[in-house]
Order: structure tokens, then C-alpha cells, then sequence
């Protein structure tokens, strides 16, 4: 089974996100937490590379994080999955390597 | 299925602390069971018992002990991090010479190899930390 | 003693890390020494005053409401550099209303908050004393 | 020339609070005077005295101590932030109902104000960080 | 007297370099120390932006963060002047304003 | 039981903070339970490679000779990204001679350094079992 690769930073204050992409194979997922989740948002400059990772890669951000930094779900770009934390827990038990970009 | 969890940053100061609680609650939760929380680089200073926060906060800590203690897991501070921050148990502290130390009941002070073995014994390690 | 213009420059998303909240609790001691106080949020410090912020969920302190409380502290220039809102897709209504009462105006409300470009901000910085970064 | 300087991060983990040391000692080494560092956030916890780093590194906390008492400058430790990372002097512990503290000598913790304080008395104001 | 802004982080890593170079009026000088100084190296990605800017600034690097990175000299960008403590200090008192881009 | 595969992920540069002293010090003692281990560089992280680092001037620990005993602790794969490289102006001969000695090859000197494309090292990622991040 793939990778599960965990973003936690900005797309505009780090490379992390950017790094993450460029080494995710096909099959692996994306997970957004913390600062990671502004990588969701839609309408920004991050959001067309965003966007086209949704084509390769299933794409999920941690719901409480969203709520935390006051992004609506409305904002959200389409495609990205939202999770709790027990939705987290859930896809580190079907992906079985974690990657978090620290 | 068993998990083992490394934090790398202290309390407060980055989310990492917070989000490695959550996920762990998470996961006692759902049944799964967690092998060893790791504490590493400024993750040691999670174990203070010397923490002070303002009453309308969380006490990182405090709680971090409190799963521990109600799930049996084991929560580990790497000796060599937490000596050079000055994170000390007694026993730590008697052989350094110190005349204090300031680690809570709940925490316990290992080497490395106890992050190695997490890795081995675990279906999962997950890394929270900056 | 004559007062210094000091000004807090705010890079840092709210809730990752401490910084926000922390340099906050600076600004509000700081405004007991009457000193001229300007706050630049810059970069992802934008996100500092975005709306609808809800910590509940990963269980830190919400401060975000104590930035209405600037105003009631005599802090009210507060600059958003406009080309980091546009680099986020956000704009001046994704953010909180910041307002102040003008006593040189009858104390009418008004608002806090100014967008500002990089040129303007940065001829804001050059005039300060004492610059704080966290 | 009167400096202040403001440290953001602990010690080890970041380079700030090196990099703060040896340009309070070029100053003085230059004949200006440091009228204060003032340590906040993780900053605070440069002012442990239990640190026991490996014998082939720096104390870093004993450095900051020496280079204050040599020189009289002030070492100060924000109250609000040490209190939240468990870093207490005696007072302090006392006040908060603590079986122990770990200030080190040469280090006082005080108010945010002396932040200020710091930026108004001194001619330039140098913030080192992450 | 204009601003020192003083950048510490790599450019590779973080966007302080970038906002600097926004944001830095043409009297400002620019002071990298720490990981800021891997900013000097050139024949490398952020060169061109470092040599375009010190058409507009002077800009300096710690010289004994260069050394305990292992950057030669001889690799730094031409017209970046080296500095060591002393000279950082005395950079503090020649600019009236100090802006470390944390 | 069965040895594991375990990959050290570095993307931070030396001395600006202390994750690649810290990550080396796991490496090492790690390297006593005989399990699969490889490191890879990333990013900042190919700065850590990097030959004549001197720490002397800011007073902490230069641990970087330390990188080339990883041979002698049978730590002998070595991944670093061309792409990082690329980007900061590096290539190999930037970097320190690492290497071991092949016990299957009459003890023969080998190089424990690859450098590889992003693509071969997505596939070293999806080979292991444990992946350390720091």
C-alpha cells in the first residue's frame, strides 16, 4: 500500500508542499494539517498547483485545523476531502508508510 | 493495529505537541493501541512539571500524562535532548550534580533506541513536529 | 521622555506556532507606555485577522477575538500589505473589522484597519524607532 | 551606543540564541552597552540552570550568565512565557505552589513592560529568532 | 538613516529573502547571518535575485555563519561584502533601523 | 523478528537549528539494531554534505566529520536528490567523500553516496517500512 505524505506548513511561507509534490508518487494520498490547510483554500495563488495535484492524488485536510484559522468550507478548493481526527487516524491505518514534510 | 508517535517540538511554542494529543486520543479511541509516545529535540520540554499556564488555556503536560496514565501508554524523553535543555528527572539530576529537577510523574527519560524500537514494534510511526 | 514610534511586524500564521498570540500580548502591555504603535501584518500574518476563527476543535486558546480589543487600547494603525492578501485570494472583507473611536473626531468609529502596498509599507517601516519581529 | 536585544528561541534548537550571544559580545567588546536582553517565547528557556549539555559543546545558559555578570547586563525572562514552559525561579514556584524551580543565577524574570522599556532606553533595538 | 534588514533563513527554504527584496527601500542594506547566508552562494537558483538587488542594496553575510557552512568565499556572489561580529555591530549603529525578517 | 526499513528523511540545513546533529545521533545508535537503514537529503538538507564546514566561529559543535564514520556503522545508503542539488548551485564534488567498505566484495571501498532524481527516490520513499522525519 502507498504513502500517506502529511503537509503542516504554508505553501507561502515553506517549500514543504512544494517538495511533497514533486516526490509523491501517483498512488499516494495528501493529507493537510495545521498550517498545511491553507494549501486549500481556493481562488490563491497556491490553488492551481493544488488543483492539479487533485488530479494524481486524493487530497484531505484536517477539518479541525480548517476551523481553527476561520477557512470556510465554502473556500475550499473542490476535491479536497475533509477529515477529523478520526478520519486522520483512519488513513494512517489504510496507508501503511507515513511521510509528514517537517 | 499499534502506533508509535515521535514529537519534536516543545509545548506551546508549535502546534506539534497538540496535534500528536489529538491524534493519539484519536487513535485509543478507535481501539488501536499506542507502543510509545517519543519525545525529542525541544518534544522534551512536553515534560516539565513546572508548567504554569494561564488558566483559560490547556495545560500540554498535564494532559499528555493524564492519556498516559488512563491508556497505559508509555511516554518517553530522550536523555541526551533533555539533558542539554536542561530537562531532568531525579535520578538525572543527582548524577549531574543538580539540586533540582522539574520532569512530572507520567514521563520517563530513555535513550534513542527507544525511538528504534518504536519503529519495529509499531505498524505506524507518526512523526508530528515544525 | 519624547515617545517612540514603535511598529510590530506580524509574519506568522495564528496557531501553528505561539508567535501571534504571543507578540498580541506585547502589543496590549505595550500600549500602557504611550508610545506611537503601528501593527504591519505581512505575509501569512494576514491570516492573524482572518473571521470565523473556532479553536475549539484542537483545543488552544482562541485570541483571535482580542484583536477588536486594539482599538480600546489606542492601537488603531493597523497595515495589511494588500499584496499579501491578494497572494491568498483574500480580500479586506475576509478579515475582521477592526475599529477605534477618534477622540480628535467627536469619537466617532472608524476603521482600523488600512491595506496598504509594498511601497507604502515600506516607507512605514523606514519610519519607525523600534521595529519588533516575533 | 546603548543596545537591547530581544531573543525569541531556546537554546540548542535554533542558532538565535547564539548568534544574540556573540553580538552582545562584540558590542561590549566595542564599548557600547547592552541595557537589557530580554528572552520570550522559548527564549525563556535559556535561563535553566539544569541544563547538562555533552562536554565537547557550550553551556549555553552559563555563557549568557558570565557574559552578564562581567559586564552588568540584564538578563530577563518574560514572566508570562516562562511560566507557560515551566521555567520558575524561586519566587515564582513558590507563588504557583511548585516543589521545585530551575532558574539559573544571573537570569530575573519580569514583565513584558521591560520589552518596551528596552526599545525606549536604547538606541537600537536587535531581535534574533527562528 | 535607513533600515538593516537582516535575513536569516534560506531562501530555499523560507520566503523572508523574498519579502526583504519587497519590501526594502533603495537606501537599505541587507545583513544575511545564519542559514540567510546560503542566499550568497551563486550559480545557484536565488543568484540572479541576489545580484539584481544589490544594484539597489549593499548587501553583506556573516562571514563565520559562510564558514561553519562550509561556503567558500570564492563562491559567493561578486560585490557581497563579508563581515564578522564586529562588523555586524558596527553595520547596527551605521543603520538606524533594524529589521530582522523572522 | 524481521529487520525493517528504515529512512531517515533530511531537509534541514546545519547549524541554523540542531534537527541534523539530532537526526545524526539517531542514525548512530539506530544503527545498533541491525535493521535496513538509508538516509535521504532533501532540499536544505544536501547543505549538511557539504565539505570544510568550520563551526569554530560560532562556537557549536561541528559534527559534520561525523557524517563519514557512517560507513564504519554499516550505513552505506546514501540518497541525495539532483534537484536540490541543482538548485543551490551543487553538485557532488561539493559534497564530503562518503564512504564503506563491501563485506560481499573483499571489503572493496566503495562510495555510499547516490545521487538520484526525484523519481527514484519517490520509489526508495515507497520501499520502506519506518520513515523518520526531523
Amino acid at each position: 500500500m502507498p504513502v500517506l505524505h502529511i503537509v503542516n506548513k504554508s505553501p507561502y511561507d515553506r517549500n514543504s508542499l512544494d517538495t511533497c509534490l514533486r516526490l509523491a508518487r501517483a498512488d499516494a494520498a495528501i493529507l493537510l494539517i495545521e498550517d498545511g490547510i491553507y494549501a486549500a483554500q481556493k481562488n490563491a495563488a497556491a490553488s492551481d498547483k493544488v488543483q492539479h495535484a487533485l488530479g494524481k492524488h486524493p487530497i484531505y485536510a484536517l477539518q479541525p485545523d480548517l476551523q481553527a484559522r476561520g477557512i470556510n468550507p465554502d473556500n475550499m478548493i473542490e476535491g479536497i476531502s475533509l477529515v477529523d481526527y478520526d478520519g486522520f487516524v483512519k488513513l494512517t491505518t489504510e496507508y501503511d508508510k507515513l511521510q509528514s514534510w517537517l | 493495529m499499534k502506533f508509535g508517535i515521535l514529537v519534536n517540538e516543545g509545548p506551546y511554542t508549535h502546534q506539534a505537541s497538540d496535534s500528536a494529543y489529538y491524534f493519539a486520543a484519536a487513535a485509543l479511541r478507535a481501539g488501536h493501541e499506542i507502543v510509545r509516545v517519543f519525545f525529542y529535540h525541544d518534544g522534551v520540554n512536553n515534560g516539565t512539571r513546572l508548567g504554569v499556564p494561564p488558566q483559560d488555556d490547556r495545560n500540554i503536560s498535564a494532559r499528555w500524562a493524564e492519556l498516559a496514565k488512563d491508556n497505559d501508554v508509555e511516554l518517553i524523553l530522550c536523555v541526551a535532548a533533555a539533558q542539554r535543555r536542561g530537562m531532568l528527572d531525579a535520578d538525572e539530576a543527582r548524577r549531574a550534580g543538580k539540586d533540582a529537577d522539574n520532569m512530572a510523574p507520567g514521563f520517563q527519560i530513555s535513550g534513542l533506541g527507544q525511538l528504534i524500537d518504536a519503529g519495529i514494534q509499531a505498524d505506524r510511526l507518526i512523526v508530528f513536529g515544525d | 521622555m519624547a515617545s517612540k514610534r514603535f511598529l510590530y511586524i506580524n509574519r506568522k500564521a495564528p496557531h501553528g506556532t505561539v508567535y501571534a498570540l504571543e507578540s498580541l500580548e506585547v502589543v496590549l502591555i505595550g500600549a500602557a507606555f504611550e508610545q506611537d504603535v503601528s501593527l504591519a501584518f505581512i505575509d501569512d500574518g494576514v491570516y492573524q485577522l482572518m473571521r470565523n476563527q473556532d479553536t475549539t476543535a484542537i483545543g488552544s486558546k482562541n485570541f483571535s477575538p482580542t484583536y477588536k480589543a486594539l482599538g480600546d487600547y489606542d492601537v488603531s494603525k493597523i497595515y495589511v500589505e494588500q499584496e499579501s492578501l491578494e497572494t491568498r485570494g483574500l480580500s479586506k472583507d475576509d478579515l475582521m473589522p477592526l475599529t477605534y473611536e477618534d477622540e480628535d473626531d467627536d469619537w466617532a468609529e472608524k476603521d482600523s484597519i488600512h491595506i496598504v502596498s509594498g511601497a507604502e509599507l515600506a516607507e512605514i517601516i523606514e519610519q519607525q524607532d523600534v521595529i519588533l519581529n516575533f
